[in-house]
């Protein structure tokens, strides 16, 4: 066990699986020797030579269909996005090739690629450097969307996205790279992808999130606890495939359900979530479903105040969680 | 000039046999793309799109790879290259019944999407272009096992004004990898003349600012482009990187089943591309100069009729996937 | 009045708007000579000269990127991709440039463009030439996105369209070009962005649709009524933003909702608006939310079986429809 | 070779004061450049990007169009570029501070994304290369109008491997639209040297390919750059087309506030950085050559260092757009 910053175990998820297969390989811009704008490929380039770790031209579509036609080799590329927002330009190359590679082929051909990217605002990253994309993302059946929000969620999933012989987008929110650390094994381990996660045990209300706003949620819960009222907190991990079992579940449970996550509120996974619910539990809820979401506008902008405004906290999931409490 | 003659062959370290062999599959590629077209016609496959004017270009590129060895990530008009990379009539006809043996597909793609990993053929989509990138990440991969692999990829000259294509060639270049982009510039991009697609006027003209050579070769040709292709092969091999190559093309028919081309080519436009057809004018010359005789092109001519009726009645015969296989293969089925 | 196709009235408001304002042009892959792979422009090249009706080259990136600046500079383009599935190289200009531009200068520049794409299956066009695209633009915050169903609509929504001063994407679906015909206005006219309509009373169930597959609920409320149930079909038109008073509205007169489209079901334009019914009127219900839609695979095979299996009809809404008044 | 010389300006057709006001731009460049790191070091402001290195660059090129009537799709190193298009150096510290008055957004985009439509400055986003599309749509849409306007437009080395470049320049080509694309090569994309971007090492060299010219100049010899671009606007305005111009520039600081060049550049290299300042080449030579007096030099220091400590010190004090502010503009407000 070693305490590792959330940043520190997708480092050592990386090294470890470069370590046992030869095929894994990692390509994005500034990979090597700068080792990552955010320093998470730091000491890859050193350790497995430019060829394992390669910089990259300054081209996403070229990174991800780059990455497509050595995974259609065999190798299993790690392709990395510098920041989330500039994931559009390969858009075409993930939901057209990617996605469609073993449809299409009948799984004569596949695409075993992990596409990670740093996402998420609260960082003064201003329109671009600050957004959630998860939701662009989870209606292509084909692709797997994992979203880890602790450091050993962040270590077995990425190696479990490694292993996977399908394509998986890996988002990691920079807001959490520093700030969470936890014991984690030194051995390699993996957590299934498609699998949710009961954070909190409740009988009051059910709050369902992922990535950084889930911290907020737990956070609130202890707050709202001294209040008087226990929240069920799940973690969904991984988007795509969501875990209808454990959502329902977790609806039933307290008949009171609010969804949390930074990406704007309409149409965003919360959507889809709360659908589930309406489809499979309706009858066991006492309130209606309830989302806590960033605002319907194109980004997030830079000025502290309006950056505030955007993000979400303890404090706005606590008044929200309250009010259903309440309800 | 004159496109095969013993001497040339030599030039070119090809046999007589050879040579034939190449006539044949030109003569399939043909043979093949009227029976889909009278397939079409008659109601039996919704859609054709074609390849003729480019069988020359197409079997002239292809056999210059090493079948089962290289990689090839084709676009759809390429029925000359998948045929000489090993697919059978079968199964090309197969795709375009859309039935469940179809290899490609299993009849999930449209006609000329092809598949088929034994063959090193990798599946491709409709969005013009993205297989580029593939055929790059191929080269990669192959570099970083040590293996001795070289990839074919095309497009057409419209096609090569998308940004994958500039990524691609810039990406290749860089690492110097054993990747052959090979352009069938046919003049159109469905009605769009090449005068409104391609700045400059020449694909060729593009591999300059990459640093790699750029070659415009008569795509009518057929030993033309076997030559600029076999020697952008052995370049590949040697580690000296990628070559782009632009053959210059015909396309005899509509765009596809779905165009009418009378509608933007003039008569007399038409009348010249007809008159300029590679494959008649590949077997006038060849006749010409005795590189094939009469007897052995009517042999040919049986042998493809042959196959081509055995496959259509075949494949049509074959059954189609269950509705409920559109379900299957989404993701690794456990 | 002219008895018009649904393809005749997206010509004639694009004809009548150009003859408006010559500010209004068209461009994309052949549009010109050729009047577009469906014939939508035949005759604008004719009238209105190839400056304003562009063959463009092969590129949706810069379609979509030419259109913007044009756009800025104040002229109004109406661009085409020719498939809506060829979108997506031109994902990153729609969502980082269109949707952005006037939010992150204030209003000091704008985008008044358009984006029409053919979208839909049932034609035989395999995974490629069947998307339905439109999830993939409706979270995003600065675009507006519309889906007309018939004639009358989608001459009066482009014309909207085309005088709205902001990036609007219209989807008209191949399968109702020809199909569809009715009488309309020879005058040029506007039908409301953001609206949905009512196009059929009825007291025991509400069928949710747009595009196409509102005509399979239309004539499956009508078999419906035989079996003595009385359907209320209400037809979207605009996804961005959507009318949520007319979905409430809609959902609480008979308390059962259907919501039916094309493309498939996870993270779909359904998902949304049965958010916004558990949201607003989850007590008015009498039955789970239920959602009709395409399968969840990567996209429409070309087979004929296969295709069938993914396309809905007019007996798959039936037979949801019927389950769901009997429940 | 000597950047400036008074027989050298005239062959440009620049007077002296022309010359001088050039020498100013490229110092309130600097010193504002300067500024801002010192802001940032001292947590005033989150954010720097620097045009350090490029300031002859930006200044030779922008000086070459009308301000007011030709039209700019900037990138965010353009702090040179925008002083001559007519930002204040009050109006860009207010986007570094991010205050509601800020002209480019309000505060809502980071430093360095400018806007201003009454200056023709269209606004710019982080995700690079997409401006040029945006400067070629506005060519169209200025020649429909009949209008006379020449876009600049600019990116990085590393910003020119993008699909965008390749579809921009193509479409410019194909219409000989009045765009001049000015590519900033400054070795570096971060931390990714030019060898690892650049197929060829040469940005110039692609212009071929789409049948312009492409021209490459010492990006640190303004009168140089100045004389380029004049000329590829010249060409724009007769109809002969888009020019791609590559100034080879030199950057002298990190990347940007979030980067440290040092983890991927030696100290040797670092050091000839700083010994080319093209600012201090320009200054030594012109005094040199006589083209600039000590006087001159130092009144302009002065009024610079006025401009800037007047713009810090007011634009710090304007207020911050409310929270709610964040609401506004997604659509036409009615
Ligand atoms: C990204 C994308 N946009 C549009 C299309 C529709 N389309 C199919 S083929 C074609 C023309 C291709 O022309 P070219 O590249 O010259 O190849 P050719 O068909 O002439 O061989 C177009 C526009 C597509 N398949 N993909
Ligand atoms: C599409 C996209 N991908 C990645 C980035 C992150 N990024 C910002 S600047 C930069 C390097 C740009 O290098 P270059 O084009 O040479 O311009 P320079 O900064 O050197 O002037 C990168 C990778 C981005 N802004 N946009
Ligand atoms: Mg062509
Ligand atoms: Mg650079």
């Amino acid at each position: 066990m070693a305490l590792l910053s959330f940043l520190e175990a997708i480092r050592e998820a990386l090294r470890q699986e470069m370590r046992r297969d030869p095929d894994v390989w990692v390509v994005g811009e500034d990979v090597g020797r700068k080792g990552g704008v955010f320093g998470v490929t730091q000491g890859l380039y050193e350790e497995f030579g430019e060829q394992r770790v390669q910089d990259s031209p300054l081209t996403e579509s070229a990174i991800v269909g780059v990455g497509i036609g050595a995974a259609l080799y065999g190798t299993r590329p790690v392709c990395e996005i510098q920041f989330a927002d500039f994931i559009f330009p390969a858009f075409n190359q993930i939901i057209s090739e990617a996605a469609k590679m073993r449809y299409r082929s009948n799984s004569d051909w596949s695409v075993p690629m992990v596409i990670r990217a740093p996402y998420g605002g609260g960082v003064r990253g201003g329109l671009y450097h600050s957004q959630s994309v998860e939701h662009y993302f989870t209606s292509t059946p084909g692709l797997k969307v994992v979203v880890p929000s602790t450091p050993y969620d962040a270590k077995g999933l990425l190696i479990s996205a490694i292993r996977d012989p399908d394509p998986v987008l890996f988002f990691e929110h920079k807001g959490l790279y520093r700030a969470v650390r936890e014991e984690v094994p030194d051995e390699p381990y993996t957590v299934p992808i498609g699998k949710a996660a009961v954070r909190r045990e409740g009988s009051d209300i059910t709050v369902i999130s992922y990535g950084k706003t889930l911290h907020f949620c737990l956070e609130a819960a202890e707050e709202l606890a001294r209040e008087g009222y226990e929240a069920l907190v799940l973690d969904l991990r991984t988007l795509l495939p969501l875990d209808r079992e454990a959502i329902v579940e977790a609806a039933r449970r307290t008949g009171k359900v609010l969804i949390v996550h930074e990406a704007n509120k309409t149409h965003g996974i919360g959507a889809e979530v709360a659908s589930i619910i309406a489809e499979e539990c309706l009858f066991d809820l006492d309130a209606p479903i309830r989302r806590l979401c960033g605002p319907d506008i194109p980004a997030m902008p830079f000025a502290a105040p309006m950056e505030q405004f955007y993000m979400l906290s303890p404090e706005k999931c606590l008044a929200a969680m309250r009010e259903l409490a309440q309800f | 000039m004159i496109t095969g003659t013993p001497s040339r062959l030599a030039e070119l370290g090809l046999t007589r046999e050879q040579a034939l062999e190449m006539y044949y599959y030109m003569l399939l590629t043909r043979r093949m793309d009227e029976r889909m077209w009278l397939l079409q016609r008659s109601g039996r496959i919704p859609f054709v799109i074609s390849a003729q004017g480019a069988e020359t270009a197409q079997v002239g590129a292809a056999y210059a790879f090493r079948r089962g060895q290289d990689y090839f990530a084709p676009y759809y008009r390429d029925v000359g290259v998948v045929l000489v990379a090993g697919m059978t009539p079968r199964e090309i006809l197969l795709g375009a019944f859309g039935r469940q043996a179809d290899p490609s597909s299993g009849g999930k793609q449209m006609p000329n999407h092809w598949s088929k990993r034994s063959l090193n053929i990798i599946s491709g989509s409709s969005p013009v272009t993205t297989q580029l990138l593939h055929a790059v990440g191929v080269a990669v991969a192959a570099r970083m096992r040590g293996d001795d692999v070289v990839v074919y990829t095309a497009c057409g000259e419209g096609s090569s004004n998308q940004g994958d294509f500039h990524e691609a060639l810039n990406w290749a270049a860089l690492h110097r990898l054993p990747v052959v982009f090979f352009v069938q510039n046919n003049q159109f991009a469905i009605s769009v003349p090449l005068c409104k697609q391609v700045a400059g006027g020449s694909v060729a003209a593009r591999a300059h600012g990459y640093g790699i050579p750029g070659v415009q070769v008569d795509g009518t040709d057929v030993l033309a482009v076997y030559g600029a292709v076999r020697e952008a092969h052995q370049r590949a091999r040697r580690g000296e990187g990628p070559t782009l190559i632009e053959a210059r093309c015909i396309r005899l028919t509509s765009h596809s089943s779905d165009d009418d081309h009378r509608r933007y080519r003039p008569p007399e436009e038409l009348e010249a591309a007809r008159a300029a057809d590679p494959l008649i004018r590949t077997r006038t010359e060849w006749l010409a100069t005795g590189l094939m005789t009469e007897a052995e092109e009517q042999q040919l001519e049986q042998r493809v009729a042959a196959e081509v009726d055995d496959a259509t009645e075949w494949a049509e015969r074959q059954p189609y996937a269950p509705p409920e296989f559109a379900l299957r293969h989404v993701y690794e089925e456990g």
